[in-house]
């Protein structure tokens, strides 16, 4: 069944598979326009699963401090919109702008300072990095302090709402996924693979080890600070430590949904991102009350019974049917 | 011939073990140059110690008339020193190709030109390169499948997609079958004569080095124990006392 | 293919996950996502036993009139896991997937206030009674109710106790340690108002994280500085560790207040040291509010002991009243429609075994006053306003080597 | 800010209760890392679970006290139960990521944490425990260095009881043999250790260790069930200074740390305390890098 399918995949032309479920996705909030909210946040976790993916997958970086992209977005954005006295599109846009500009020099910087640093200790400086981040965030009145910031109500219909940002969201994952689409068969995305190969052997062969660590971290900053302003508006509620630096939840699921979809490959997080989110609505729908527990066990099993991810396994399947072919 | 790599007085200490005492090493531009001693005398150590994989305890090398010991390994490659390893490594993952494009000269240059797709001439040069090695029909296999004797190749391929001036090749006949050892001989030729590159070579095949080097050194308990043309060498009965003999 | 497949399961358990229910035509469905887990749980439970009892009461006696319909009450819950992201994304999902049309409110003001913006933007009235950050309503919210007093509320008494005893109150000097989370923020913010009022001097201001377990540094800083109060909020750990460590570090101070310390059962647990303590409480059981429904407020409390096998929190006590305002709503307003029970609901003026609730435009309750509960002998009694006080403040409190 | 660093300053004895009482929590961190230490020098494996195993510790000698267990026999008896849990736990889960990589564990014991975090809530409900040991305090220098006895009684058991498991991993049998499994697993294996055993016991010993801290924890402080993650962040933090398989590290390490974070509590407000001590973490490792890069490696 499972390979049947698997050829049947192989037989269509990918530009032909990513149009039918970019047009489905198009539909999708017409469609079930009271998904649209769920279906926004499934792409907000795409974008985190992606991200998280050219540290962690195609670099071999753990790690466990991304989230702190996305609250820097999410702040950046909300100090815009509250500050700037633009009309609302405006500031929204400008926000965004900011998010993205903000998290794109956090990550050069932090990543000059800690990208030398390899294996768990970069996985435990980042976590660090992290929380700091968020108890920072928590004692700044400026902006909202631990009473955390309310974003501006969004002024279009009832029900545009939801739309709108099902589709700003929609387009970040997906200017995220053909950017990356585009950085992987770069020779950029080459030089990411040496580096989680050997990267003591990609230094040796004078590749700026550090400088394109550095690159690579930047480029899904900008996607997680703008994912990061977009989601502070879907929520209409920032905290900074359940919100916007929530290393206990959005920190640990890009990881989780990264490997549960297959790390180091194009379409594994987004595959991930999915299942898992799909799985984790179901938990607390029908296990009130069990739904962590539950969301505990799921996790152990992942990374217990599969870690190699969905797109690991498929390979692995293809490569034992036949050899590899150019 | 201008002198290219000089290694003046290196030591280096592992805890109370001294690895390499004082040595001193001479590479000439153009040359094939031989490094020869027991297991144990000190040779990768002295390969790390050039390459700036650890600090070293007392001398200097200077490469190309300017001083690289307190460089780390990064800057040293992109002056244009390169090795191979004696435990080859290559990128398992990653295909023949690739191995070879992400090895170019270009990925050492600007990070960010490496967003283009395709660097001119890389790839041409990367089959020509492979093709030079005989590993032209396993292009597009992964790396981590070859033989030993294959990654050994692909190494010193990948190592000569880096322009290198000067080339350092720990071991380059070991694990290679025997058949094929006259032809990487005539390889490495071929490279220092046609591609210009300089070579310092570490190897225990008595036979391969003595065609081989023009100039050879023989390290033994950490110290320079001979050095000079190949018959010499192997005449000097120090030489053939703790080397030869010891075999 | 595959992908496409995979979006096709992905679209049909979306939808099994808002699973629409068909409609009773005789109940009337209420949503509230409250904390199951999480660090509110506890009170999460509270307000969720509020709710349920009143519902049970209500349809018991028949439920709700509505025109010349009658309907039973229902509620949908959801967890929100104590998170304010989990709680927007709940009321979306309680409105859009699973079409409720009245809110209940979640447990604490930071949960409202991640709430609020949502069930504003639908239409859907919320009646909330665990949120009263006054922030909430100063954003001009018309669907947002809350039977509660406001935060700013709870502390002002033992400022205006400390004041109204001096000779002088611009001499007093006050030591503030406040969690660093929506609701006891915004007590600080009622305290220094009050203080300000006074002319108060402000000498210590410390917001303690959420996870924090030992205050010893803040308490060490005001045994230095020997305020004439301490206040401290921070849920039930804050009065917990404040009791312990104030005991510990033999911090002198003539007058302390806090708040959930009747929730943390201080006196119960701790005994002699969490004597003199000042709590405030939006409710007690000895207070002589009563209504038809549950009776005295003493009743209820008998009621919700015999039901949960625990004594009745004030958490619950305004979890019940919140429904008792919305059956009382959908009454007046004779129909069903979101609109018209709002405008009833901003009509509200009844008597409760909780107190009276009156909304001002704001939508907060300005009938009910909170209380001070002082310890005594191991028991909690009301000392504050005068009108209600059971017994006489005990002030102030001894230096702990006469204790 | 600065008018709180002159304060203390200008006064001395109240510096020192600051730091005293710092240095007394510093202790319980102290425990619970060294438990950390020893299962990730011996099993190879972050353990993320650790703050729930420490804070389960402290709900077993809060029950066990309910049941009128008088307290200096409701730690041994936490520990020893929490030994078993430990135990138990290696072999229901733990087992599985022994050879897999260290992010493999650190996920796996983040899921087992969040198990763990929501079935106490589920047990033991989600209020503030804490046990009063009527111990009271002990004070000096006009009062303005007070430190509550049970305080002093703990610093003191966690260190006696880092230094038995020290004199236990040099000096017994068992003890021995986890030292040969930590160093090469292998070579343990042939010399006919059961290092699957010897694994098993590890977890249980940190099993017990912690429950040893829980239970301080619980007498000295506070519990509840989503407190644990700042006693792993904590452990994790005193190992990462310390380095693996050093006890007086770890000790020195956690007492400073706790020290630390209280006089950064008083000087910062209690609103940065937390952040700084992470902060202080990542400038840590960002400094001990720059170190390495002068000696032409990296940190990892």
């Amino acid at each position: 069944m499972i390979d049947l399918i698997l050829d049947r995949v192989q037989g269509i032309p990918e530009w032909g598979l990513l149009t039918g479920l970019g047009l489905l996705a198009l539909v999708a909030p017409f469609v079930a326009p009271s998904l649209a909210t769920q279906l926004a946040f499934l792409w907000l976790m795409v974008v985190f699963a992606q991200t998280w993916d050219v540290l962690g997958g195609q670099l071999g970086y753990n790690s466990f401090g991304n989230v702190i992209f996305f609250g820097i977005g999410c702040y950046a954005c909300a100090v815009v919109q509250r500050d700037s006295g633009l009309p609302y599109y405006e500031a929204l846009a400008l926000g965004l702008a900011l998010a993205a500009a903000l998290a794109l020099v956090a990550a050069l910087v932090f990543g000059a300072a800690l990208l030398g640093i390899r294996g768990h200790y970069f996985a435990i400086a980042t976590l660090g990095l992290g929380i700091a981040a968020g108890e920072i965030a928590a004692g700044w009145s400026y902006i909202g302090a631990g009473s955390g910031l309310a974003m501006p109500l969004y002024p279009g219909a009832l029900g545009s709402r939801e739309l709108f940002f099902y589709f700003v969201m929609f387009a970040i994952a997906t200017g995220c996924f053909f950017t990356l689409r585009w950085l992987y068969g770069t020779r950029f995305g080459l030089a990411m693979n040496a580096i989680r190969d050997d990267e003591d052997k990609a230094e040796a062969m004078g590749l700026h080890t550090t400088a394109i660590k550095t690159i690579a971290w930047a480029i899904s900053a900008v996607f997680l600070g703008l994912a990061g302003g977009v989601a502070a508006n879907m929520l209409g509620f920032i905290d900074p430590r359940d919100v916007a630096f929530s290393g206990a939840t959005f920190g640990v699921w890009m990881v989780l949904m990264a490997i549960l979809g297959g790390k180091g490959t194009l379409w594994g997080p987004v595959i991930g991102a999915v299942i898992f989110h799909i799985t984790k609505e179901l938990f607390w729908t029908y296990l009130l009350g069990w739904q962590r527990v539950a969301l505990g066990l799921l996790i152990v099993a992942i990374v217990l019974f599969f870690p190699q991810g969905i797109m690991g396994w498929v390979k692995a399947r293809q490569q034992s049917r036949a050899v590899v072919t150019p | 011939m201008t002198l290219l790599l000089d290694v003046q007085n290196v030591t280096k200490r592992f805890g109370g073990v001294t690895a390499n005492d004082g040595v001193s090493l001479q590479v000439r531009t153009g040359q094939i140059a031989g490094l020869i001693g027991p297991n144990g005398s000190g040779k990768s150590t002295l390969f790390s110690a050039i390459m700036g994989a650890f600090p070293i305890d007392g001398g200097e090398v200077m490469f190309n008339g300017a001083p690289i010991s307190k460089l780390r390994v990064g800057p040293i490659v992109r002056s244009g020193l390169v090795r191979t390893y004696q435990q080859t490594r290559i990128y398992s993952e990653m295909t023949c190709m690739e191995n070879m494009q992400v090895s170019s000269r270009a990925s050492q240059g600007n990070v960010l030109s490496l967003l283009r797709l395709k660097a001119r001439g890389v790839d041409v040069r990367a089959e020509d390169l492979l093709a030079f090695v005989g590993l032209y029909e396993k292009r597009f296999e992964h790396a981590g499948r070859l033989s030993f004797g294959q990654q050994k190749l692909l190494e010193f391929a990948m190592a000569l997609m880096c322009e290198p001036k000067l080339l350092l090749l720990d071991e380059p006949t070991a694990g290679i079958n025997p058949t094929l050892i006259n032809g990487l001989i005539d390889r490495l030729q071929r490279a220092n004569k046609e591609l210009g590159v300089t070579l310092l070579v570490i190897e225990h095949n008595m036979r391969v080095i003595m065609n081989l080097a023009e100039h050879i050194t023989c390290l033994a308990h950490g110290c320079v124990l001979a050095s000079g043309a190949p018959e010499e060498v192997r005449n000097d009965p120090r030489v053939l006392d703790a080397y030869l003999g010891a075999h | 293919m595959k992908l496409k497949f995979g979006a096709l399961v992905l679209m049909a358990a979306l939808t099994a996950a808002g699973s629409v229910r068909a409609e009773d035509p005789a109940t009337i469905r209420l949503g509230a996502a409250v904390s199951l887990s999480g660090k509110y749980s506890t009170n999460g439970v509270f307000t969720r036993n509020g709710y349920d009892l009143a519902v049970a009461r209500i349809n018991e006696r028949g439920g709700v009139k509505v025109g010349d319909k009658t309907y039973k009450l229902e509620i949908v819950y959801y967890d929100d896991e104590s998170t304010p992201a989990r709680g927007a994304q709940l009321a979306e999902r309680l409105i859009q997937q699973d079409g409720v049309k009245y809110l209940l409110g979640p447990y604490s003001s930071g949960l409202v206030e991640a709430m609020a913006p949502v069930t504003e933007k639908y239409g859907v009235p919320m009646v909330e009674a665990n949120g009263a950050a006054i922030s909430l309503f100063r954003k001009g919210y018309k669907y947002l109710f809350a039977v509660l007093s406001t935060t700013d509320q709870y502390l002002k008494g033992a400022v205006d106790l400390a004041g109204s005893r001096s000779a002088d109150p611009s001499k007093l000097r006050i030591a503030m340690a406040f969690e660093n989370d929506p609701f006891s923020q915004d007590v600080r913010e009622g305290v220094t108002e009050d203080a300000k009022r006074f002319g108060m001097k402000i000498v210590v201001d410390d917001k303690l994280p959420p996870d924090l377990n030992d205050m010893s540094a803040t308490l060490t800083k005001v045994k230095l500085l020997k305020p004439d109060i301490l206040i401290v909020s921070g849920h039930e750990k804050g009065a917990e560790t404040a009791v312990r460590q104030i005991a510990d570090q033999r911090v002198n101070v003539p007058m302390l207040a806090m708040t959930h310390c009747d929730s943390a059962q201080i006196a119960e647990k701790h005994g002699k040291i969490a004597e003199y303590t000042l709590c405030a409480a939006q409710w007690a059981p000895s207070l002589s509010y009563s209504d038809e429904l549950f009776g005295k407020a003493s009743e209820y409390a008998a009621l919700y002991e015999k039901t949960y096998k625990e004594p009745a929190p004030y958490q619950a006590a305004e979890s019940s009243a919140a429904v008792q305002v919305f059956a009382d709503a959908f009454a007046r307003a004779g129909s069903l429609d979101p609109k018209a029970v709002r405008d009833a609901l901003s009509q509200t003026n009844m008597k409760t075994f909780y107190g009276p609730i009156r909304f001002d435009e704001t939508g907060k309750n300005v009938d009910k006053p909170t209380i001070l509960y002082q310890v005594q002998d191991g028991k909690y009694v009301v000392v504050y306003p005068e009108k209600w006080a059971e017994a006489k403040l005990r002030t102030p409190t001894p230096s702990w080597d006469k204790r | 800010m600065i008018d709180n660093l002159l304060l203390l300053l200008q006064n001395p004895s109240f510096a020192l209760d600051v730091v005293l009482n710092g240095l007394l929590a510093g202790a319980i961190f102290a425990l619970a890392a060294y438990g950390m230490s020893l299962v990730w020098g011996v099993l190879n494996i972050v353990n993320i679970v650790q703050g729930e195993l420490v804070v389960l510790g402290g709900y077993l000698a809060f029950v066990a006290m309910g049941a009128g267990v008088p307290a200096y026999f409701a730690l041994p008896l936490s520990a020893a139960v929490m030994f078993g849990v430990g135990y138990g736990l290696y072999y229901t889960v733990i087992f599985r990521v022994v050879d897999k990589d260290l992010f493999i564990s650190i996920l796996a014991t983040f899921g087992l944490s969040i198990v763990i975090q929501q079935l106490m809530n589920t047990v033991f409900g989600s209020d503030v425990r804490s046990i009063d040991t009527g111990l009271g305090s002990f004070y000096m220098l006009d009062g303005a260095v007070t430190v509550a006895w049970i305080k002093l009684i703990a610093c003191a058991l966690a260190l006696v009881s880092g230094a038995a498991l020290w004199l236990f991993l040099r000096h017994a049998r068992l003890g021995q043999a986890i030292r040969a499994t930590a160093q090469n697993p292998r070579a343990a294996h042939i010399l006919g250790i059961d290092t699957g055993r010897v694994y098993a016991i590890t977890y249980g010993l940190n099993g017990a260790l912690c429950g040893a801290a829980g239970s301080l924890a619980v007498m000295a402080w506070t519990i509840h069930p989503y407190i644990g993650l700042p006693y792993t962040v904590r452990s994790f933090m005193i190992v990462v200074v310390a380095g693996l398989g050093n006890v007086g590290g770890v000790v020195a390490a956690g007492l400073s740390l706790g020290a630390l974070e209280n006089v950064a509590g008083f000087v910062l407000g209690a609103e940065y305390q937390i952040a700084f001590v992470f902060a202080l973490m990542v400038l840590i490792l960002v400094w001990r890098n720059w170190r390495a890069a002068r000696r032409r490696t990296y940190l990892s």
